[in-house]
């Protein structure tokens, strides 16, 4: 049930004109509120009319978005959202098309068509909430879970390596690849107005809490004790810096990142590895300090934006193709079409 | 008349059949044809794998298959001899490539050592006619300085210029083809066009064809014709149908034999603001479709069986979604990848009952490669006017197989109504997605339209608001509406005729999709006889024709041939509890008139 | 005698009922239970859609449902007496919790602002006890030093401990169950045990409850009994099947509600060889299923209806291998995602026809819980004897329902044969994958087996061979022998057999599934009313006992109950052309005995 | 029809032992012969019985391979290949399972089943025949051919970005990856000996002609006239040599790789870039030199195995977990399951 927009639409929107009269059903403390609410607030200033915004989801707790953000949307089938996006994009270019999924939906049953998305580039945001289990169907554990977890699906623990979500979509030729996390809301916001700029396929991993079956997964880069020395905050043009006190930072050995101190003379800030978004290479090793966690060798988390580069996207193309082709060719008259060039009288 | 031209995939059968269908339909002349490919892409050359054959069924009475028996057989080899012979008539014309009963083609052709087939008493009941079109090419084009690879390219030219002088036509509509085709290496145009010509001047000196013959243009009915395939037909029935309902047209396919050329010519209309997207799987193929018919286009996805059986949970997303769109299944032999190449009706069942939960659909079969229009256009018209995915189902022998067809103008076609809703329906000015009209249609929108900004999903909803539902005795109203829905096309439907026969006929075949030509074609001659028969053919499986029960009551036997095991005869039987009598025929081929005659027969004298 | 415990889903109502019918069948009443699950992992504490319900029907008559309407309803909030109250016998007894009462909770279940109903007169025809339980329990384990949360927590044991002393069972079997799952916090463990002591004596001494039950023991037959949910029965009869037939289990699956917890049971099982394997996604899940059959494993893929549309391609696969695999359905409401918590009988006709080609299965389907059991061995009996896929259709009521279960021992199974072939099967040395036994069942080679090194796939193959062939009358002969095989199989199971009533009634119900239950319920209860009645209940859906159609002929009416739009009716009718008549419910819930007799009077009266 | 292997399996067998009856159907001309020819020959000296065999294969031209090897084999249907051999390697890890793909079948319809093996990383073989094309369909581009080519489905050129395979492989968590091509059998052999050896998912591309309906699509790679220059074989521990007289190397400017002239005195064999397969980085970036062909920047395709690590197979982590559980909780007797640990008695 739908009350018409009594604003017109030239008018300024708030965060309110995105909340629709239903019940929020997530539960309590979930990591998807967080989320919710990032999105409500940018969505004002991001310079669409209302109308024009449209959610595609798959299935699962994260999926149920789409009924929480008074725009289009859809709620499709498990793992497809970005296929039916595609045709939409494809067909509407002007929408701005928004995939909410999660690490199942998307990585699991959707991993063919998320890949091949990005390689097609199409102008859609991904928002993966990644909380590393299956949440809808109450606690299994999925493509990212960490190997060894006990879910009710591994009672004796996983014994599967998880997909490295980033280094999964720079596989597939993502133009663009970024991570933030649902306790940090200001950092979620700026990462997702970039994604929102972004002329492409725009992948954003959220890791999102899910205190029911997978508590906790990420707070050591969320919570006051740990995250400043686990997670590292990557801007385009800066070094990176991370610690208690800003006093850590990464640096290249050739082909090794290593960790310095600041503070020990050792090393300046002008030492230090300057990200740089640009550079697919850097970003695939950013994109690695995930996996160095798990091989002793301990580097940060890396969020914000690790890689955006611009290619054509696969709307414009078309839509470019089309009109070259009709400039060419011009429409040809339907009846012309159904005779043909070859036809024959019979009196 | 029936000619069959058979050879090697790699002799150009395909192409010299097509030219000469065109030929004769230019000359008006009606007919049917039926490609039959190899199963493998290039089967090694010369073996009975490799046979590729292009038969045409031409002449001036109406013609409703590619027939049973042909008149003539031409055969480029000893393989093509072998694995076509069995359907020339007794008494049929043999046209031989001696050049291609060499030893190694007989040994290919798994002829016993030293058995040729054209110097033993084997074809006596033949007349055979050895022509050594390889030499003779040779000579024919001696001063072109071709390669030899390049002359033998040109055998089938030669062979067509025979065929034309022996059925009295003229080659110049060829010609015209090759200097189009070839307009970028005059020297091809020219050995192909020399060759034709060698060919006709062949027949028209050597006097070693002692028949010629001349048929007689059609009876058709009156009008402006064009030969076409069932698959350009669908193609151009899309394009028909997007225009005169102003949608844009976007297409989400996966390649699968025989549905691919759909793509393929689809893809060419890019000035018509056609939209294909040849997606990475057939599930992602329906899902774009779904998404950009969203989005306010005519979404079509096409595919064959295997990708029918996967695009099953995105049909069921389509129908809760109540959005317009068309799935074309081109059948082939099943089950599994089956007999890719061969035609079958086996996915009828599925089309009705292949998704989970109680997901009803409209179903259209196509009857001929003209009807292929029609059927895709109505297909189109009943999905965008009743929001409502609908199959419509053909196969491989009308995909590929070509008739002429009287083609409409625009003007003629009905129009398509599609209606986009941009304010509330409610006195409260309140947007009720899901409230309907009287034919329990719910209103479309456009993302885009301010004030109706809506969710819609796969989770059952809430009667009027979509909203997310679990309320039993809702879930219960939405599956009845959604029935009621479907049911209540019946009313925008033509009303069941019979097709051709008496009304109160003994024995009433009814037939759907494909097998209507060779049903028609039974029924032309046994209606002739005298015999009391009645033939309806049924083009809406999904509801059916209002009237349909009563018109099947009244024949004492109705008979239902199928290319499957027995599946509309399933459906007859529960829906009006008759005794229908079925004919099975599973062996990738359409019925011969011969089969169903016999059936009618036997059921006339019991 | 039927008990609804009803709140919201953090109250714990599902452990409740579960201790609640664990000590009630431990003291050996017959039972059945049904469990419902609110939709949303979890929804708004207090809210409507977060109600969570558990009913269990349990006495010393035979039960076959967990009753229509219930004698006493637990309700811990506003919410719980809001949605469940309507199925509450007239007269029948309230026990609440008032502090579930207060201003907020009335808000959240959607009473009217000022409206409490244990406050005013709605509840009049009711016997109502209002107990505020939190504040019981608080004193009770004041000593205790529990956060008011962890107080909260105990909440249900309270109310279980009256609900004990109401129906005069003894608190032992939970107390033990305390102890065992909290050893390791003894606090946590105390507390739960108090409050269930607190609640026995709240009930013994303030003599605020004027009714007492006692229920005799059951009239089950003699044996030995456990209670069983229909997802564990099917786990433990994979597992039986495994060893019994001596393969090792290998299950292919991707987690789906409500099918996922025999995923969860069954890869408990490392130490009996079980490899379960979570897949990508369902197609990846038959797929392995398939792999691990083809290297002699017992394959099975567990899903529910939108997994079966993803596996309908794969199916056909495995049906041209012809290999064995099992493939599970438990059935929920849809069609799409529909209503994933709720029962349904809706993917029938999917099973029979929801595959492109001629692809015929064996469908088995589930009575009850229990008879989960049976039917699984037997569907996994039947896809390794006869070498081929088997969908055993069970469904969300049955899966999550329990009811006791006079379990057999290893001995008492029926043998499975499983023959591996390690030799060449013709006189001359070669070896025929695809020759058949007098069954049509072709031999099973292990990968591994030297000697017999052979290609299998999903073209059609030749007769014997098992080699590529597009021969035409192969093809026919090869679908008519895929379908011999599957029909051959009803020489191998039960002749129907009436389950109770006249041979010649006048109304026959014809049960499938889950709705045994209902329909026994009601036939009991007309039988004893000494009606015409009889009923049959169809376990072997395809290929259908042989004297089906003749059992079927001896009576007026037949009539079909389903949770679904009318399927099996449809196949009914097709098979035998008798106008049996539906009854149709698609409201996610069972039906209620009720239900049947009013529709099998009118068939009496008719 | 098979005939009984009349050798014992322990007589030597040679490449005739692993030839059916049955007529090769490819195309004459078709680069799937060579890879059968060096398939069969090097079969006999990888050290398995011929029975312990097995080929899996999905739908494409290439997947008609597993009829022509007379092991164990399925043909399966489109893109599931991958998915089936999970299920016969975790079920029995003591065969040799090989898969036999398609750039369509593995990439397209069965990409997600291909990235999954490669996470979960059976030890299983992975042979993509990769002619940047559908074959069997007759010619419609795939995932990998190149953008802008002109196909059946594609009149006015692709305007798709392909999949850059290996970097796809990697980004999956591929332990190995490696690429070869028809028209070296030498090459291809030893590439294939060093997947089978490789215990755990080796993926091998193997560029492969399409006559028919993608001639030529890998000759610079292939023939004579510029193989040299364009081609890059790489090997473990050897520095990056190519060039009409291996005159040419390959030098690491920092994160550039760029072309040094060896002969030109500026830079010796010394400075070169020494090929490490197991330095993922690296790996990647050799990957990536498919790409810079695109840009102007014109580097040379590498062939041999590109990066090959050890990590633990699925398969000997459940036989692990199995004989673990096992080993601690002992066999249940049938009987115990049937009763359960409630019962109780009707008399
Ligand atoms: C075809 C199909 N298969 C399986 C399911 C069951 N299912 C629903 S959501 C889900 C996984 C959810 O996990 P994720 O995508 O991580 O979302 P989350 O709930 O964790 O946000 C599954 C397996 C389904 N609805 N449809
Ligand atoms: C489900 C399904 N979809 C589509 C097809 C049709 N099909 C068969 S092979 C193929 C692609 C083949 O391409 P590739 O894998 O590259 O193999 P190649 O023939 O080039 O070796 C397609 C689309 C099919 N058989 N099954
Ligand atoms: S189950 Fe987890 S992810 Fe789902 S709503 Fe609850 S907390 Fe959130
Ligand atoms: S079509 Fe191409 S890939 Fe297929 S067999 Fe022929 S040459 Fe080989
Ligand atoms: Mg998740
Ligand atoms: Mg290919």
């Amino acid at each position: 049930m739908i009350e018409t927009n009594s604003n017109p639409v030239t008018e300024r929107l708030s965060s309110k004109d995105f909340a629709p009269d239903q019940d929020v059903k997530w539960c309590p403390g979930c990591g998807d509120y967080s989320i919710l609410k990032q999105v409500q607030t940018i969505f004002p200033e991001l310079g669409f009319k209302k109308e024009d915004y449209v959610f595609i989801s798959g299935i699962g707790c994260s999926s149920r978005f789409t009924y929480y953000m008074d725009t289009y949307g859809m709620h499709s089938i498990h793992g497809r959202a970005t296929a039916i996006a595609s045709g939409l994009k494809a067909s509407r270019p002007e929408l701005s098309v928004w995939v909410v999924t999660g690490d199942g939906d998307a990585l699991s049953i959707g991993g063919n068509h998320f890949i091949h998305l990005l390689r097609k580039n199409f102008d859609i945001k991904i928002l993966l909430f990644n909380n590393q289990i299956y949440g809808l169907t109450k606690g299994q554990y999925s493509p990212t879970s960490e190997t060894g977890i006990v879910t009710k699906s591994s009672p004796y623990g996983s014994i599967e390596e998880p997909f490295n979500t980033a280094e999964l979509a720079l596989g597939a030729k993502g133009s663009f690849v970024a991570r933030t996390l649902d306790r940090d809301p200001k950092h979620m916001q700026a990462v997702l107005r970039q994604a929102h700029v972004h002329k492409g396929a725009s992948f954003v991993e959220i890791y999102q809490n899910c205190p029911v079956f997978n508590d906790g997964a990420f707070f050591v880069f969320s919570e006051k004790e740990t995250k400043k020395e686990e997670a590292l905050y990557v801007e385009h043009g800066k070094p990176l810096v991370y610690g208690q006190n800003a006093d850590k930072g990464i640096k290249l050995d050739g082909f090794k990142p290593s960790i310095v101190d600041l503070n020990d003379g050792t090393s300046s800030i002008n030492d230090l590895w300057i990200h740089d978004e640009k550079d697919k290479v850097k970003a695939g090793m950013l994109a690695a300090f995930t996996d160095l966690n798990h091989n002793g060798y301990h580097l940060p988390r890396p969020f914000g934006v690790l890689y955006s580069i611009d290619r054509p996207t696969y709307e414009v193309q078309m839509a470019n193709q089309i009109e070259a082709v009709l400039k060419k060719k011009g429409k040809t008259p339907l009846n012309e079409i159904l005779s043909g060039d070859k036809t024959w009288e019979i009196a | 008349m029936v000619v069959r031209f058979s050879g090697d995939s790699g002799d150009g059968m395909q192409l010299t059949g097509m030219q000469f269908t065109d030929t004769a339909a230019f000359l008006g002349k009606d007919l049917a044809t039926f490609p039959e490919f190899p199963a493998e892409i290039r089967a090694p050359a010369g073996t009975l794998a490799g046979v590729s054959g292009f038969q045409v069924h031409f002449g001036s009475k109406d013609i409703y298959t590619p027939g049973d028996e042909y008149d003539v057989l031409v055969a480029m080899n000893a393989a093509a001899l072998k694995s076509d012979l069995k359907n020339l008539k007794k008494g049929g014309i043999i046209i031989t490539n001696t050049a291609g009963f060499d030893a190694k083609n007989l040994r290919l052709a798994e002829y016993p050592d030293g058995v040729n087939p054209l110097d033993d008493t084997s074809l006596d009941n033949y007349i055979v006619y050895k022509v050594n079109v390889t030499s003779l090419i040779k000579d024919a084009l001696s001063n072109l300085g071709l390669s030899n690879k390049e002359l033998e390219r040109s055998k089938n030219m030669f062979v067509l210029g025979m065929l034309y002088w022996i059925f009295d036509q003229s080659p110049e509509y060829t010609i015209q083809f090759i200097q189009e085709k070839f307009a970028k290496s005059p020297v091809i145009a020219d050995a192909n066009i020399k060759a034709l010509r060698a060919g006709w001047n062949y027949g028209d000196t050597t006097e070693i064809f002692n028949t010629r013959f001349k048929i007689s243009t059609s009876k058709l009915p009156a009008g402006t014709y064009r030969n076409i395939t069932g698959n350009n037909a669908a193609v151009i029935a899309l394009i028909a149908a997007a225009e005169k309902s102003g949608s844009p047209l976007f297409l989400g396919s996966y390649p699968i034999t025989p549905a691919s050329d759909i793509l393929h010519e689809l893809s060419k209309y890019k000035n018509m603001n056609v939209r294909t997207f040849q997606a990475e799987d057939e599930i992602a193929g329906i899902c774009a479709a779904i998404g950009a018919s969203y989005g306010g286009s005519l979404g079509v996805t096409t595919t064959s069986g295997p990708g029918m059986s996967l695009k099953a949970e995105a049909m069921g997303l389509a129908t809760m979604l109540e959005i317009p769109l068309v799935i074309i299944n081109i059948q082939r032999g099943g089950p599994s990848t089956g007999l890719p190449t061969k035609t079958e009706q086996s996915d009828l069942m599925q089309a009705f009952y292949g998704r989970h939960g109680e997901a009803p659909l409209p179903i259209i079969a196509a009857a001929s490669p003209a009807d292929c229009f029609e059927a895709v256009y109505e297909a189109c018209r009943i999905a965008l006017e009743h929001m409502t995915p609908v199959i419509l189902l053909s196969d491989g022998y009308i995909a590929n197989g070509s008739e002429p067809w009287k083609f409409p103008t625009g003007d003629q076609l009905q129009p398509i109504n599609v209606v986009f809703t941009d304010k509330p329906n409610s006195e409260e000015g309140i947007f009720y997605p899901y409230r309907r009209d009287e034919r329990f249609v719910r209103p479309r929108v456009k993302p885009g339209t301010p004030g109706l900004e809506h969710r819609i999903g796969g989770l059952e909803k809430a009667n009027e608001t979509g909203n997310i539902s679990y309320d039993a005795n809702n879930h219960e109203l939405m599956v009845h509406l959604r029935a009621a829905k479907i049911n209540a096309i019946a009313d925008h439907i033509p009303l069941q005729k019979l097709d051709s026969g008496n009304e109160n006929a003994k024995v009433l075949v009814l037939s759907w999709g494909s097998t209507y030509g060779s049903a028609k074609g039974a029924m032309v001659e046994l209606l002739e006889e005298g015999k009391d028969v009645a033939h309806i053919h049924l083009r809406y499986l999904n509801p059916m024709p209002r009237n349909l029960g009563e018109l099947l009551k009244n024949h004492k036997h109705v008979m239902i041939p199928e290319i499957n095991d027995g599946q509309l005869i399933r459906i007859i039987r529960d829906r009006f509890l008759i005794p229908a009598v079925g004919l099975k025929k599973i062996k990738g081929l359409p019925f011969t008139t011969g089969e169903i005659k016999t059936k009618i027969n036997e059921l006339l004298n019991s």
